[in-house]
């Protein structure tokens, strides 16, 4: 005998199965007392959630309060039902990736990289193309079959789609790091609607990266792939090589 | 390395007092027993079920000690019965528990035949109790020791099931050894509950059942990530010996057993639980068993550093009475705890102060860490830096045990994540300040050698006006944490006994010479 | 000019007024990976929060995952509405609440204070009760005009009512520490319904505490007034003397 | 006391080499000069305001340097046409934003007038500036002196009125300086934006609007609690030396101000950058202004064990830049930072040995520790523990200035609740490791020491390279931090130009003359 439980229906697990515990944390411009902590557990309430324990609350001066609390929800989630888009290509090392694009390719790939607009954190972005690469993986300046180059920080992206054009790539690649108000989004949306304005969006594929995106999101944007925090070069070169396969076959 | 000065001679004095303490309670382990002791007898004779919800050796002793004849120990009324009856200890016991068998209305059997039999069931289950050891040396052996600081979690869900899952889970991220909180205040009942639990506050109950399906699960990770993970539970209260004896069968590893908790915070009789712990630490020692000692709960009532003395005398009483049952001090996790009013200036420093004394004292033994509880509040971010601060003392002063602090701490028993942030704590902290000790010299004149020295001191004078009065009329003067205990006092002193001549503890007696005491 | 904040519709504040931003964190039986991130975000959803950014997450192995997200709500609270039941007699001093029983009443108040049922966390009791006191605030035993008896831990409801009975108490203090399961709820309802079967409910003042205690939760149970984490003896001495005097005139 | 092992002999040599590498740039400073600092006289002089959305100031120079004339000094061509209108510099730059003036088409004016006239509007700016230091230090003698570690926050709405609540609320949770973090990239802006401002991405725009509010609302908390606030922003970019004289102005306490950081990391022209701090510097010093340097910087991009030296050899270049614009040690908040891969073995040890080297080098400066952030995830529980560390560090290595890691580093910008939670943290550590350090010798041969001395020598090693090419040569072999850059690359070199002899600038000369360069 054991627990059991039911993807069907999961809830979240504190202390025993599906006691659907949650813990909470944020601060409310109401007073640090029996008031305020009325005010943090109706809150929590309106979020359906019950057995409510406002087990810390403290002053923040100016006015504010800060509130931790733990309360049950007794919502479930299906996880059978859920259907998130990944990047299902295989991920291979960078021999075999070379080896697959020498083999169904024949030539190298051309790769355009850049952290767009405002963005200036070129970390991530140097993790996926430069040489060194990241974590003991190299980047995809390394791999035989990529002509990578990176554009570095803070590219326009008017400037990034005439270098592809003018460098004939078959890959940009984008970094967005600072998230903002969504400030990502809007850079990401920009470049997309530039290259479709300018009839040059399937020139490419286009890929997208930085801790708050991942594939699902890329797609919803437009983009063919994005990818997360924890990323590696090898899973964004498997990706290219197999999509550049499918590409060239139709 | 960070090493305390501390003249030798005082700790020889501090030593020798407690000594002398423990020294003079001999008269009570030679001439008395208990029907806790008794009942362990019976378990260790493979004695186990419920009739009626109530467990077969307590029906057994129960009988024996209405019929006056506990006197002789329940071991001898049991053989005599089996050879009457031709039958196991178990069907005995189990035709007692049904009323229609009473073993002291049938012909005394020849003495020979008797303690043949006795003999057999000894050796045999004292056989079983070295496998399970040899065992445990092997899995060691095999997946290499144990790490220090040992990284402690507790399971408290109530649900042996739901402990089981979170028991695995934190021996994924890193957990050395697993302990199973106990349904509040089962140190009060005077019995074992008997099979697997799904319902307990604040902890699952301990039981024999429960012990064995904890054991599985922990054997079960442990051999897929190549560790052997410990198992502890308490072996204290009321049924001391019972749960000593339940824990050496199912190879518990770690038994939270202390000499004094249950006299002073539960209540208990100090008769009857000097007298337990006695027997129950002579089952951990011939088992293999580490024990650790409560002192944390001094500082949960008294203020840690007008009080810090209490914890340092207890641990040295504590030390003797392990001695005499015949545990070594690599055995010995003698406790104590981080719990310094984090508001006060320098915290840290007393806390190292108090860790390094405890280190000087048993430098062979696995000393237990307890986390800050008393000054956790619902602020888990500040709780979670609290138990960081706590890790690094622990890793720098070289523990044995690091009982790992939760950030709800204040909130609930830990839940499955909590956990993991803790361990998450103490991985790093440990490697991040791995050789930090080897890095700096003690100043000899500050203010950490001497608060360690001062509370020594104030130990050595604790010691010396206990061991003046004796242990019991100390503690009827309040004088250990505040709290007045008689000798007559206290729950269970109906179960103590007083042994007759022909008194036989076959269990005792074979522990004894294998353990040389 | 500054920021302005409405009474009638506060909401969290993370960054900005109004920004609706909170933290949460929880385990669930679901993969670390983008299904259990979809998952988590899924019953983030159903909370009715939005731009939830699921910012990390960690396999905890058994199946489970620990997930940490930011999310804004869009609920808002009316402050202006609240009305929670605090206890409203003035606090005065030790000293101070001497003399007004002195003058009010004339002779000593009788309490009887416990730790019922399964409860053995006696330093909160204690700490209300007992001479010294806590944190430089003497308890009750110290004040002149109560006649304090505190029975410690673990005391049985029907023994603390007997007690309270045979020594003709005015007020019975109660404390419950552990909440495990609601055990508290349990043992504090427990005690009323006996008192009230007895036919005695009335004959006393009945106060409990504990962490997870607040004076609504106090009067919904039954009770006169209830106490929790941070309270000090003056608190309840106060409210004691205040109620003893009204007590008296009707 | 925690004191490394370090010979005297390696901290002069490195710090001479440094000094080598500063002094071979002289030419630079006599003879030239820049658009931004011509601006920043233009500001001294009280010229402020916008028209069409660009800042006067760029309106004037823009003309100047248009009309080839700005080789004389900006000063010199408004001075002339305020005689010659009989008008305040700010009605003279008006009027040339509104086209209606040329102030090159005038006649000349005698040079004694002129001269009278800048010597007046000097005086009275200097003289302002002197006041704000006075109202500064009469501040620290009523409410006691900054403390130490100085508690360091930063606010990063984009909207200044929210900012401001969040640093009241920091302040009063026991901040000792607040940083409005400025929208992003606002370095590279060849202008100061202008007013209140309400939006900004990662931060709040520097502007002198929004310095005066902040500045008054942290007046006001301070005056309420008791403590003189400290106030901070970035006098680096394009526009370093305005924004250090908006600060002069407004009263800020400290500058983020680095030497190299624009040249580095913001491709910013090396003759710019280095123009613009010399001059920028010298108003931080007249003001009696803190500067803090980058130096943390190189450790987001490079590995803070294998390039530990350019942290050292920045802070001792930054530090010779500095003596060379007058400021003393007292102001110098030399940057480095907490940032080793916290999954390394002993990962603390290397922290504090390199903490202890700043310390070292820099025994009488206030030192400027930054946090994790490179390793900080979004696991809050995590990176709060890793930034109590952090703060351990700092405490036990005197540092001057903490600035507080968040929990949330790798998620947003911090939140109130953020800020307080990890004024929280700071305030426990430092209380509770108060006098660690003085309870403890270093071991001489033991890690720590070693570190910090390889540390040392891989610096020397590098200053001696650097100083035998020359800083710019070396920045063209991508020496500091891996990263090329040319003396004609990079942005801004078009805003610098050659002096003509009878260039003047009334501001920098007074200030020389009194700080005594
Ligand atoms: C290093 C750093 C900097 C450095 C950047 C140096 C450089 N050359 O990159 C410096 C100091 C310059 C800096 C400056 C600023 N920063 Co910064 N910075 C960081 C920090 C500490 C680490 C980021 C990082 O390097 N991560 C490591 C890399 C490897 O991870 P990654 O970027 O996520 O990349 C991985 C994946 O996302 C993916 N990926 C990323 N891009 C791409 C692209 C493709 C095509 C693919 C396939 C994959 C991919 O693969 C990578 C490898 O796995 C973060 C905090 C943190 N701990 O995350 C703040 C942080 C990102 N910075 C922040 C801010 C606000 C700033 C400033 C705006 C502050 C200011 N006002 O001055 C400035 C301005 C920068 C600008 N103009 O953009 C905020 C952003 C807040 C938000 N959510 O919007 C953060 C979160 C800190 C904070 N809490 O305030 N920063
Ligand atoms: C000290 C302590 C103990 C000590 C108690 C010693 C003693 N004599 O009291 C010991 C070690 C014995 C102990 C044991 C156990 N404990 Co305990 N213990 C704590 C601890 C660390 C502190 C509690 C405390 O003393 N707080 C300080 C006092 C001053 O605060 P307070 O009780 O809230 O009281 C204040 C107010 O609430 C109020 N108040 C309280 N009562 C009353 C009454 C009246 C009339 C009024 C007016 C006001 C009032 O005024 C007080 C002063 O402001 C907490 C964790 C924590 N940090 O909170 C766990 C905790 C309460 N214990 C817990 C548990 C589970 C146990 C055990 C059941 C564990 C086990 N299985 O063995 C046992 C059994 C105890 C039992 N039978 O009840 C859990 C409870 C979980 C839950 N939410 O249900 C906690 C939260 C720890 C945890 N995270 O697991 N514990
Ligand atoms: C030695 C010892 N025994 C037992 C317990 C708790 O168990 P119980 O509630 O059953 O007394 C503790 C708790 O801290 C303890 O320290
Ligand atoms: C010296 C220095 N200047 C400026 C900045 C950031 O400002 P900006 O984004 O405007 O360059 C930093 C950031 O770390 C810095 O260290």
């Amino acid at each position: 005998m054991s627990i059991i439980i039911d993807s069907k229906r999961i809830k979240p697990y504190g202390d025993r199965l599906d006691d659907g515990r949650m813990q909470f944390s944020f601060s409310l411009p109401a007073p640090c007392n029996e008031v305020g902590k009325e005010a943090a557990k109706i809150l929590l309430t309106k979020m359906q959630l019950n057995d409510i324990e406002i087990c810390y609350l403290s002053d923040l001066g100016e006015g504010f309060t800060h509130f931790i609390a733990y309360a049950s929800t007794s919502e479930t989630i299906d996880l059978t039902k859920i259907n998130v888009k990944v990047v299902d290509t295989p991920v291979m090392d960078m021999k075999a990736t070379d080896e697959f694009i020498e083999k169904e390719i024949g030539h190298s790939i051309k790769i355009v990289g850049a952290c767009i607009e405002s963005d200036a954190h070129t970390v991530g972005i140097d993790a996926i193309m430069n040489m060194k690469g990241y974590d003991h993986r190299y980047g995809l300046e390394r791999y035989k079959y990529f002509d990578a180059t990176n554009l570095g920080a803070q590219v326009p992206s008017e400037e990034l789609l005439r270098i592809a054009v003018d460098e004939k790539a078959d890959v940009i690649l984008v970094s967005q790091i600072v998230t903002q108000r969504n400030i990502h989004i809007k850079n990401l949306t920009r470049l997309i609607e530039l290259a479709e304005s300018e009839g040059i969006r399937d020139k490419f594929l286009m890929i997208c990266g930085g801790p708050r995106l991942n594939h699902e999101l890329a797609i919803e944007l437009g983009y063919d792939a994005g990818f997360g925090t924890g990323s590696y070069a090898k899973d964004v070169a498997s990706f290219i090589a197999f999509r550049m396969v499918e590409r060239n076959k139709n | 390395m960070i090493k305390l000065s501390i003249k030798d001679e005082n700790i020889i004095k501090a030593r020798e007092y407690a000594r002398e303490i423990v020294n003079s309670l001999s008269w009570l382990m030679s001439d008395y027993s208990s029907v806790s002791i008794e009942r362990t007898v019976l378990r260790l004779m493979r004695i186990d079920g419920i009739f009626d919800s109530t467990p077969l050796p307590n029906i057994v002793i129960d009988l024996l000690s209405e019929r006056n004849v506990l006197d002789r120990g329940a071991a001898y009324w049991i053989a005599n019965a089996m050879i009457y009856k031709n039958a196991s200890a178990q069907e005995v016991a189990e035709s007692i528990s049904k009323d229609e068998f009473d073993p002291t209305k049938i012909p005394t059997m020849p003495d020979e035949k008797v303690f043949e039999t006795l003999e057999k069931l000894t050796t045999e289950m004292l056989k079983h109790i070295k496998s399970q050891n040899k065992f445990r040396e092997e899995s060691y052996a095999k997946f290499g020791p144990r790490k220090k600081p040992a990284i402690y979690v507790i399971v408290a869900t109530g649900n042996i099931y739901d402990d089981v899952v979170q028991a695995k889970a934190a021996a994924r991220e890193g957990a050395d050894i697993i302990a199973v909180i106990r349904s509040t205040a089962q140190s009060l009942l005077d019995y074992v509950p008997f099979g697997a639990t799904t319902e307990g506050f604040g902890g699952t109950f301990a039981t024999q059942e429960n012990f064995k399906i904890m054991r599985k699960g922990l054997d079960e990770v442990g051999e897929e990530i190549g560790k052997y993970i410990s198992l502890t539970n308490y072996a204290s209260g009321l049924c001391m010996p019972e749960i000593a004896a339940m824990g050496a069968i199912e190879r518990l590893d770690v038994m939270l057993n202390d000499a004094m908790y249950g006299i002073l915070f539960r209540d208990i009789n100090m008769k009857r639980t000097i007298l337990d712990q006695y027997f129950s630490r002579m089952i951990n020692a011939y088992a293999g068993i580490e024990i650790q000692t409560g002192e944390d709960n001094y500082l949960t009532t008294s203020d840690a550093i007008e009080k810090a003395y209490t914890v340092t005398a207890s641990q040295l009483i504590n030390e003797q009475f392990a001695l005499i049952s015949g545990l070594k001090h690599e055995k010995m996790g003698l406790g104590h705890a981080f719990e310094i009013n984090p508001k006060i200036e320098n915290s840290f420093l007393y806390e190292l102060s108090h860790a390094l004394l405890t280190h000087t004292l048993f430098p062979d033994s696995p000393t237990k860490y307890m986390p800050p509880t008393k000054f956790a509040t619902g602020n888990i971010f500040r709780t979670h830096l609290l138990n960081g601060m706590f890790n690094f003392i622990s890793q720098i002063t070289d523990q044995g045990v690091q009982l790992l602090g939760m950030m709800t701490e204040a909130i609930h028993t830990p839940h499955l994540v909590d956990r993991a942030v803790a361990i998450e704590n103490a991985n790093y902290v440990f490697k991040a300040t791995k050789d930090f000790s080897n890095e700096f010299q003690l100043s000899k004149d500050g203010f950490i050698n001497q608060r360690a020295n001062l509370v020594l001191d104030e130990t050595i004078g604790f010691l010396k006006k206990v061991s003046e009065k004796g242990l019991f009329k100390a503690m009827k003067n309040s004088d250990f944490a505040d709290i007045k205990r008689t000798e007559t006092g206290g729950k269970g002193l109906d179960g103590v006994f007083k042994k007759s001549d022909n008194y036989f503890n076959p269990f005792m007696e074979k522990m004894k010479l294998e353990l040389g005491i």
